[in-house]
C-alpha cells in the first residue's frame, strides 16, 4: 500500500517535469548561473553574437559528446575520437584539395572512413575482448600517425565553397522561423498522441493545462532561440547538425530497443547476455558510431577552419569524456543522457568563452576548468547521497 | 499488437516428452562436469533436480537454455522428440525454453517492465511500444503477486521482489519448458505459496517445469518426479509418489545420513554479547530496520535468530560487525566491557566475526587464491611490522583446508573455481583464523549442499565446545531447530520471542514471526 | 536561398566603440616565454598611441584561436592583429573579419590563402635558413644532426624546410652529411634530449654540428652534449632568445639563437594596427605571396645572436638584462655596456 | 592425501620458476626480441653505450608506472601524474634557481609537494568518493596551470651541480661492482634463509642444484648488467632510483599487509571491507604514492635537462598506463605486477629508441607504438583465453 503511494506520487512528479530529470535540470541551473555570471562581468557575453558564437564553438565537443555518452554508457571508452577528427579530417581535405572531388563525394568518402575506423576498433573491443581504454588508446596514437603520413605533415587548405559552408554558413531568417515552426507543431503532435496512446492503454495522464503550459514554455524557449540567432545572422549550420545529431542520437537510446540494450548492457552485462542480448554487435556499432560522429565532427571543424592540419582534434576526447560526465554520464557504465553531455559541452564551452572574454590569463584558465570538472561530478555525488539520506 | 514472440506455440504432435536430454557431456578445463547425462521431462510435470553443490544442475541447465552453444558440448537434444542445437540463447527461447538462472539477472538501472521484457520489447521498426510493454508488464507482475509499478527501478526493490520480476520474466516469455534454477533462495514463505501456486497452474497447462533445490520440503511438495545428480552422472530418476526425502538425500551424497542436525547439549559459560536498547535507523530512508533488540550470547552456546525474509536480521548483523551504513544507537558490550564499534577493524578487534549472507559478492575476493582469502582478515597475525611471513600464512591455511576438509587443488587455486559449498568452507576459515569470541553466521549454508551442511554443522558444534559464541541467522526452519540452544525470533526489527531448544517447534517460532496469534 | 551570409548584426557593435580604437589581438599561445612579451610591448606600444587593445590567446589550437577571432569581432574591435597558429587554418579568421569590415594584420607568421591586409613578420623559413648558415659557419664539414620542433607544429616543419634549404645543397657537395634528422614531440626539451643521446650513440660521438629548432630543443641536445663532454665543442643552433640559451650562448655552450627583436615587430604592428584603424596609409617594404594575394608586408629582420653580439642586440634592447644573461660568468669577465 | 600431493606439484613447478609467473617470462621473452630485432637493424642498438642511453630514457616513465601499477591494480587511474610532474619539477626550479636553495632542501620540498598533491587527489577520491578518472583528469589541468602560474611561463635553469648529477651521473665502476656483490650475496642469504625457515616449518623445498644452478643464473644477469654498464661510464643514476624504488615497490605489493590490502580492494573492494581492511585510508596512500613518485620522477627529469620547463611531463600519464598495460596489469583491477610494468616501460623506450636510431619517420613510429600497444593486449588476453579453454 505505503508503496503504491509512493511510486504514483514519483510518477505524478515525473509528469509534471516530463521525462527529463532532476539532474539535468540541475545542469542547466549551473549553465544559466554561468551565463548570468559572465554576463554580468562582461557585457558582450550575453549578446545575440556572441551567443551564435558560443552555439558554433560549442558544436564540435558536442557531436563528439553525443556518441561518447553511449560508449560510456556500455561501460566503455573512447580515447581515439580527437585522433580520429584528425586523420578523417585530412582524408577529407585530401579529397577535396589534392583530388578535386565535389563536396558530395568528401562527405561521404569521410563518413565512410570514419565508420571503417570505428568499426576496426569496435571489433577489437567487441569481438577480441581488448579493453576499449587501450584499443582506443592505440588508436589515439595511429590515427594521428596516419594523420601525418598521408598529409605529409602539410596543412592542407580546402578552397571548395560548399565545403567551407558546412562550417561557417547560416541559414537564412525565414527558414530558421519555418524550422521552428515545424518543431513546435511536431512537439504538440507527438505530445497528443502520447497522451491518447496512454489512455487507450488506461493509464493515467496529466491534466490537460498542465501538459499545455509545458508545451507553451518550450516552445516559447525554442522561438526565443532561432530569433536571438535571427537576429544576428541566422542559426549557424554546425548548430543545426548538433541539435539534428542529438535528437536522433536521443531517440536511439530511449525509443530503440538498440538503444535500451546498450544501456542493459551497461548496467549489468552478464543480465544483457542471459537476456539473449548480442553484446559484441551492439558494442561494435557503439564504436561505428563513434567513429561516424568523429568524421561528422571532422567535416565541421575543418570546413570551420577551411583547412585540415596535422594537430587537429588533439585532445577533444578528453573534452568530450568531460561534457559527458558534467553532463551526469557516470563512467562506471548503465547511466547517462544524451542532452546532459550537450549541456556538459555547453557549460565547458561557455566557460572557454568566458574566460577568454574577460581576458583571463591562461593558466588561471586551466586551473579553473580543472576544478569546474572536480566540482561538477562532486556536487553531483554529495547530492544523489543527500537524497538518499 | 499480436506479438509472435508472445504466442503459444500449438503444434499439435504429441510426445510424451516435452524434452529430452540424452548422453550430455560437458568439460570444463580440469572438471568434466557433466558425464553423460540423461533427463528427460514429460509434458504437465514438474521435475525437480536434485543434488550436491556442484553435481552439475546449473550446468546442465546451461546447456538446455543455448548459454553453452551446441558444439561445446557432446550429447543430443530432443524437444518434443525433435533434435535441436541451439547455438544462442535466442535459439532455445524460440524453441520455447526460459529460464531463471540461478543468479539474479537484473538490470539495477532500468525499469521493473524493461527488465521484463528486456530482449523481446514489443517494437515497431525497432521502436519500441512503451505503453503496450507496461501494460503486458503489469499483467504479469500480478501474476506472480507484485503489486508495484511496472515503472519502478530494480534497485528500490528488495531481493525477494527482484526474484519474483525475474519469475515474471520468465512467465512473460510462455514458454513450453520452464527452468527454474533455485527460485525460493530469497523468497519469503508467502512469496513462496505464490510460485507454487503459479507452478500448479502451469502445470495444468501443460507446460513442462524442471525445478531446482536445495530444500527437500519445497521438492517433495511441488515435484512429480526427481532427478538426483552425482558428480556430473545422472544417478536416478524417481518417481515422487515411490520415494521419500532420505532416498533421495542418500543418492545425492551417495551414503546414508543417519542424523541431518548433529545437536549437542551444552553448558554455556560467561555472557560474550550483550546488546541493550540497540536499534538501527535504515541506511537511506528514515525508519529503523531494528528496534530496541535486547538479546544475549554467551561462550559455546549457540543462539538462532528466527525471521521471515526483511526482518531485519542482516542488518543487526552487519550493524554489531560496524559494517552498516545506518547510524545504530544503544548499547553493545562484550565480555563485560561497552563497546562503540565504528567499523568492522573495531568489531574485528572486540573479537567479532561475520560469515555474510552473499559469500561471492560480500565474503571472498573471487579472484584470489584460496590461502590469501583465508589470511584476509588476520593477516597481522601472521606479519611483523607488517610484513607477512610467507610461511606463516601457508602453514594456516594449510591446517584450515585440512581442517574443514576444503576440496580444493592447491593453496594457490582461486577461489572463484571452488564449488558454492567450499567457497563458503574458505569464508569460515578465514573467519576462525581470527580467533574470535563471538561468530556471527548469517545463512551460512544457503546454496549448499547436504554433505557440506553437515560438516558445517559439526565446524560449529566444535566451536561452541573450544568457548566460542555462535549466533546463527537462517531462515531454515529446521536447521535453526536442529542447531540452536537457544532462538530468538525477529519480526519487523524487533526480537519478539525468545524460545530455548526445547520449548522451540516450528508452530511457535512461525506464529512469532509472522504475528499471527 | 536557405543560406545567408549578411552582415548586418556587425554594424551595431562596432558603431558604439567610435569614440576610442580598439584593436583585437589574436595570439597562438602564451605558453612560451618570448609571446609573453610580444603581448606586453604590443599593448604597450597600443596603448601609448591612444587606442585600446584586446588580447586573447589560444594555447596553440586552431579551433580555439578561430572562436576568439571570432569573439573578438563580435566585441567590435577596430583592427584585428593575427598571430596564427596555423598559417593556412586561419583563413577563416580572415574571411569572418572581413565580412564584418574588419581590416586583418597578419602578425609573425604569413596567414595563407586569404586575402590578409597587412604582413608583419619575421620569416620562419628565413629563420631556418639563418640557423643552418650560422652551424655551417663553423663546423663547414662533417656529420650534421638535425632535431626538429614538435611534429604537429606546422611552424616545425618550416623550420626544417629553411634548414634543409642550406643544409642539402651542401650535402650534394659531400661537404656534410645529415646523419641524423628527427623532430621532437610536442617541442619537448626532454625529447630533444633523447635524440640526441640516440644520435651520439649511433655515431660513436662523431659529430660535428647540431642544428636545433629552438632553444628549449637547444637545451636538451647540450645537455646530452655536456653528457658526453662534448659541450661547447659542437655548434648548436637555436632560436627565440630564451634567457637559458642566451646564458648558455655566453658560456660558449650554444653557438647561437636566432633573435627576432620583438619589440621592433611589436612596435610595427602596433603602429601599422592604429593606422589602419583611423584610415591612414600605410607604409611596407615588400609584398610576399601567400598564395592568393601578394601581401603588402613589412619584414624585420631576425638576427642571429652569437656570443660577439649579444650585447648590442637582446641587452640593448631590453629584452633581457646583462646582470641575469651573464649570471654564471664571474663577474670580471662582463663586458662593459 | 590426493590434496596435498597436487600442492606439492604446484609448488614444485613454482619454485622451478621462481615468483614471477609465465606472463613475465613472455613479457622478457617480448623484450628480447624486440631488441634483438633492433639490433640486427642497427649495429648500436645492443651497445653498452645505447643500453645505458635505453635504461635512462626509461627511468621517468618507469618510476611513474611503479605507482601507477598499484593505483590500477586497486581499481582506479591517475591521469595526473604527468602534470604533477611538471609542476613539482618547476617548485625544484624554482627552490633551486631562484630561491638558491641546497640540493637537498630542494629534493625534500619537491617530495612534500608531490605528496601533499597526492593527499589532495587521494581524499577527494577516497573519502568523497569522486572516480579518480575525474579527480586526475582535474588536476592533470590543474597542475599544468599552476606549473604556468608559478613558472611564469618561462624555462628556469638549474645551476647546481649537485642536483643536475642526480639525473646525469654515474656511479664509479668500483662501486657498481661493490653494488652487485651485496645483491648477489643478499640473494643467496636470502635463499638460503628462505629455504631454512621453509625446512623448520616442515614445508618441501626445491633441490639443492636447482636452486643454486637459478641463484647462478640470476647472479651473472646481475654481473652481466654492471659490467656492461661500467664498460660505458658506469651505473647511471637514474636507473638505481628505478631499480631501488621498484624493489620497495615490489616488496610492498607482495609482502606487506599494505599491498595484499591493495589487491584485496582492486579483486573486490566491499569483501575487503567486510574483512576490516580501510579502504579510504588505502586510497589514499595510494595517491600520495603516485604524486611521491612523480615528484621523484620530476626530479630525475628536472635534473636531466637542467632546466624545468613548462611542457615537463605532458602525456606521461599514458606512457605509464601504457607500460603497465603492456606489462600485464589489468584496468578492471586486482591483478599487476610492478616488475611487469618496468619491463613494459623497457619496451616502450626500446621502441622509441630502436625507431629513432633507425631514423624512422615520426609518422611510422606513432603507427608502430599503437599497434604494440594493442598487439601485446591482444596477444595476452587471446593466449590466456586458450589456457582456459
Ligand atoms: N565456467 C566454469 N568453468 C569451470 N568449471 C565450472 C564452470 N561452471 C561450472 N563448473 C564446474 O562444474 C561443476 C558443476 O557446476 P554447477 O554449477 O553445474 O553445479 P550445481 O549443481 O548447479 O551446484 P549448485 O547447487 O551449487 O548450484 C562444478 O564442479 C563447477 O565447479
Ligand atoms: N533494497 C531495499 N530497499 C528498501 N528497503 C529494503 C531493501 N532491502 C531491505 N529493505 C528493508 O530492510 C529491512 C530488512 O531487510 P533484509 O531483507 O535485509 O532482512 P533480513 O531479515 O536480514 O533478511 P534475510 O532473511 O535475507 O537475512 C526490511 O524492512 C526491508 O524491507
Ligand atoms: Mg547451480
Ligand atoms: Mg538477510
Amino acid at each position: 500500500m505505503e508503496v503504491k503511494a509512493v511510486i504514483e506520487r514519483q510518477q505524478k512528479k515525473k509528469n509534471i517535469l516530463g521525462k527529463v530529470d532532476i539532474r539535468a535540470y540541475t545542469m542547466i541551473g549551473a549553465l544559466v548561473a554561468i551565463w548570468i555570471f559572465f554576463g554580468m562581468l562582461n557585457e558582450t557575453f550575453l549578446s545575440a553574437r556572441n551567443l551564435s558564437n558560443l552555439f558554433t564553438q560549442m558544436s564540435v565537443t558536442a557531436i563528439l559528446a553525443i556518441g561518447m555518452v553511449l560508449v560510456i554508457v556500455a561501460g566503455h571508452i573512447d580515447l581515439s575520437v580527437g585522433s580520429i577528427v584528425g586523420f578523417t579530417g585530412g582524408i577529407a581535405a585530401i579529397l577535396s584539395n589534392w583530388m578535386g572531388m565535389p563536396t558530395s563525394v568528401v562527405i561521404v568518402c569521410t563518413l565512410i572512413a570514419g565508420a571503417l575506423v570505428g568499426l576496426v576498433q569496435g571489433w577489437l573491443v567487441a569481438y577480441r575482448a581488448i579493453p576499449a581504454f587501450i584499443v582506443t588508446l592505440g588508436g589515439m596514437m595511429i590515427f594521428r600517425g596516419a594523420l601525418m603520413g598521408i598529409t605529409k605533415s602539410t596543412t592542407i587548405p580546402i578552397f571548395d565553397a560548399k565545403f567551407i559552408a558546412l562550417g561557417s554558413a547560416y541559414f537564412t531568417n525565414v527558414f530558421g522561423i519555418v524550422l521552428a515552426v515545424i518543431a513546435i507543431v511536431s512537439l504538440f503532435v507527438s505530445t497528443f498522441r502520447k497522451r491518447k496512446s496512454r489512455q487507450q492503454y488506461g493509464f493515467t495522464v496529466s491534466p490537460l493545462p498542465l501538459e499545455m503550459a509545458k508545451l507553451f514554455v518550450i516552445s516559447i524557449l525554442i522561438l526565443a532561440f532561432v530569433l536571438t540567432m535571427n537576429s544576428y545572422k541566422g542559426i549557424p549550420f554546425p548548430i543545426i547538425f548538433v541539435i539534428a545529431l542529438a535528437l536522433i542520437f536521443s531517440f536511439i537510446a530511449t525509443k530503440t530497443t538498440f538503444g535500451r540494450h546498450v544501456y542493459a548492457i551497461g548496467g549489468n552485462a552478464e543480465a544483457a547476455r542471459l537476456s539473449g542480448i548480442n553484446i559484441q554487435r551492439h558494442t561494435m556499432m557503439l564504436f561505428v558510431f563513434t567513429g561516424l560522429l568523429s568524421a561528422i565532427a571532422a567535416l565541421v571543424l575543418t570546413a570551420r577552419l577551411s583547412s585540415a592540419t596535422i594537430s587537429a582534434g588533439q585532445m577533444y576526447e578528453l573534452d568530450a569524456i568531460a561534457a559527458c560526465v558534467i553532463g551526469g554520464t557516470s563512467l562506471m557504465g548503465g547511466s547517462g543522457t544524451i542532452i546532459g553531455a550537450i549541456i556538459g559541452a555547453m557549460v565547458m564551452t561557455s566557460l572557454d568563452n568566458g574566460m577568454s572574454l574577460l581576458g583571463m590569463e591562461t593558466f588561471w584558465q586551466y586551473i579553473v576548468k580543472g576544478s569546474i570538472l572536480i566540482l561538477a561530478v562532486w556536487i553531483d555525488i554529495a547530492s544523489r547521497k543527500r537524497k538518499t539520506n | 499488437m499480436p506479438d509472435p514472440s508472445f504466442q503459444h506455440d500449438t503444434t499439435g504432435v504429441t510426445w510424451m516428452y516435452a524434452l529430452e536430454m540424452i548422453n550430455i557431456t560437458k568439460e570444463f578445463p580440469g572438471v568434466k562436469a557433466l558425464d553423460r547425462v540423461s533427463f528427460k521431462v514429460k509434458k504437465g510435470e514438474i521435475h525437480a533436480l536434485c543434488g550436491e553443490n556442484g553435481a552439475g544442475k546449473s550446468t546442465l541447465m546451461k546447456v538446455l537454455s543455448g548459454l553453452y552453444p551446441a558444439g561445446t558440448y557432446e550429447g543430443e537434444i530432443r524437444i518434443d522428440g525433435k533434435p535441436v542445437s541451439f547455438r544462442h540463447i535466442v535459439d532455445a527461447e524460440q524453441a520455447g525454453i526460459a529460464i531463471i538462472h540461478q543468479e539474479l539477472a537484473l538490470v539495477k538501472e532500468m525499469t521493473v517492465g524493461e527488465n521484463i521484457f528486456l530482449g523481446r520489447e514489443p517494437r515497431k521498426f525497432g521502436i519500441i511500444q512503451w505503453d503496450q510493454l507496461y501494460y503486458e508488464a503489469e499483467k504479469w507482475l500480478k501474476k506472480v503477486g507484485l503489486t508495484i509499478s511496472p515503472q519502478t527501478k530494480i534497485h528500490s526493490l528488495g531481493i525477494g521482489q527482484q526474484q519474483l520480476v525475474e519469475i515474471a520474466k520468465a512467465l512473460a516469455k510462455q514458454a513450453n519448458i520452464l527452468i527454474l534454477d533455485e527460485p525460493t533462495a530469497a523468497l519469503t514463505e508467502s512469496e513462496v505459496e505464490i510460485l507454487m501456486g503459479i507452478l500448479e497452474q502451469l502445470r495444468e497447462q501443460g507446460v513442462a517445469c524442471i525445478y531446482i533445490s536445495h530444500k527437500m520440503p519445497e521438492v517433495f511438495r511441488l515435484a512429480d518426479s526427481i532427478t538426483v545428480l552425482r558428480d556430473g552422472k545422472s544417478i536416478a530418476t524417481l518417481s515422487r509418489a515411490e520415494t521419500n526425502e532420505d532416498e533421495v538425500v542418500a543418492l545425492m551424497v551417495g551414503r546414508e545420513l543417519t542424523e541431518r542436525y548433529p545437536y549437542v547439549k551444552k553448558t554455556p559459560g560467561h555472557v560474550v554479547l550483550e546488546v541493550k536498547n540497540y536499534s538501527v535507523w535504515h541506511k537511506e530512508k528514515p525508519m529503523k530496520v531494528n528496534d530496541n533488540i535486547r538479546m544475549t550470547v554467551r561462550a559455546g552456546e549457540i543462539v538462532g535468530i528466527a525471521g521471515l525474509m526483511g526482518a531485519g536480521r542482516t542488518e543487526l548483523a552487519m550493524s554489531l560487525f560496524g559494517a552498516y551504513e545506518g547510524k545504530a544507537e544503544g548499547e553493545v558490550w562484550i565480555e563485560g566491557k561497552q563497546m562503540h564499534i565504528r567499523s568492522v577493524q573495531d568489531a574485528i578487534r572486540s573479537g567479532i566475526a561475520l560469515v555474510t549472507e552473499d559469500r561471492k559478492r560480500l565474503g571472498l575476493v573471487l579472484g584470489m587464491d584460496v590461502k590469501t582469502n583465508t589470511t584476509l582478515a588476520s593477516l597481522k597475525n601472521i606479519s611483523r611490522w607488517q610484513v607477512i611471513n610467507q610461511n606463516e600464512e601457508l602453514k594456516w591455511s594449510q591446517k584450515y583446508v585440512d581442517e574443514l576438509k576444503t576440496k580444493t587443488a592447491s593453496l594457490e587455486t582461486t577461489v572463484g573455481t571452488l564449488s558454492g559449498g567450499n567457497q563458503q568452507k574458505v569464508v569460515l576459515a578465514k573467519w576462525l583464523m581470527a580467533k574470535p569470541k563471538l561468530l556471527i553466521l548469517d545463512e551460512p549454508t544457503r546454496g549448499i549442499d547436504v554433505g557440506a551442511k553437515y560438516e558445517i554443522y559439526h565446524l560449529m558444534n566444535k566451536l561452541a565446545e573450544e568457548g566460542v559464541a555462535i549466533m546463527m541467522i537462517s531462515s531454515e526452519l529446521p536447521e535453526i531447530l536442529g542447531m540452536s540452544d537457544r532462538i530468538y525470533v525477529m519480526r519487523e526489527g524487533r526480537i519478539v520471542k525468545e524460545l530455548s531448544h526445547d520449548e522451540a517447534t516450528q508452530e511457535n517460532i512461525m506464529m512469532a514471526a509472522t504475528g499471527g496469534e | 536561398g536557405v543560406v545567408s551570409s549578411g552582415n548586418e548584426g556587425g554594424s551595431e557593435s562596432t558603431k558604439k566603440d567610435d569614440d576610442k580604437i580598439v584593436i583585437g589581438f589574436s595570439m597562438d599561445t602564451l605558453k612560451e616565454e618570448r609571446w609573453q612579451r610580444d603581448k606586453e610591448l604590443f599593448e604597450a606600444k597600443v596603448k601609448e598611441l591612444g587606442a585600446e587593445v584586446k588580447t586573447l590567446a589560444a594555447n596553440g589550437d586552431d579551433a580555439a584561436q578561430l572562436s576568439q577571432a571570432e569573439q573578438l569581432i563580435s566585441e567590435g574591435v577596430d583592427v584585428l592583429v593575427v598571430v596564427p597558429h596555423n598559417a593556412e587554418a586561419s583563413a577563416a579568421i580572415v574571411e569572418k573579419a572581413h565580412k564584418e569590415g574588419i581590416p586583418v594584420i597578419s602578425y609573425d607568421r604569413l596567414i595563407k590563402n586569404a586575402e590578409v591586409d597587412y604582413y608583419v613578420s619575421f620569416d620562419n623559413v628565413r629563420v631556418g635558413e639563418m640557423q643552418a648558415q650560422a652551424i655551417v659557419e663553423k663546423a663547414p664539414k662533417g656529420n650534421y644532426v638535425y632535431i626538429g620542433g614538435a611534429d604537429t607544429d606546422n611552424n616545425a616543419h618550416l623550420f626544417r624546410q629553411g634548414a634543409m634549404n642550406v643544409l642539402k645543397p651542401l650535402e650534394e657537395k659531400g661537404d656534410i652529411k645529415i646523419v641524423y634528422d628527427q623532430f621532437s614531440k610536442d617541442w619537448k626539451p626532454e625529447e630533444a634530449l633523447k635524440n640526441m643521446e640516440n644520435a651520439l650513440t649511433a655515431n660513436k660521438n662523431n659529430i660535428q654540428a647540431v642544428v636545433a629548432a629552438n632553444d628549449g630543443t637547444a637545451g636538451g641536445v647540450i645537455q646530452a652534449l655536456a653528457a658526453q663532454g662534448l659541450a661547447g665543442k659542437v655548434p648548436v643552433s637555436g632560436q627565440d632568445a630564451e634567457l637559458a640559451a642566451l646564458q648558455r650562448i655566453v658560456e660558449g655552450m650554444q653557438t647561437m639563437t636566432v633573435y627576432k627583436p620583438i619589440k621592433a615587430i611589436a612596435t610595427k604592428a602596433a603602429e601599422m594596427a592604429v593606422a589602419l584603424a583611423k584610415g591612414e596609409k600605410i607604409e611596407t617594404n615588400q609584398t610576399v605571396s601567400n598564395g592568393k594575394i601578394d601581401v603588402p608586408s613589412v619584414l624585420l629582420d631576425p638576427i642571429a645572436v652569437t656570443k660577439e653580439n649579444v650585447l648590442d642586440t637582446v641587452i640593448k634592447d631590453g629584452y633581457h638584462k646583462l646582470e641575469d644573461v651573464f649570471k654564471n660568468v664571474p663577474k670580471d669577465q662582463w663586458p662593459k655596456q
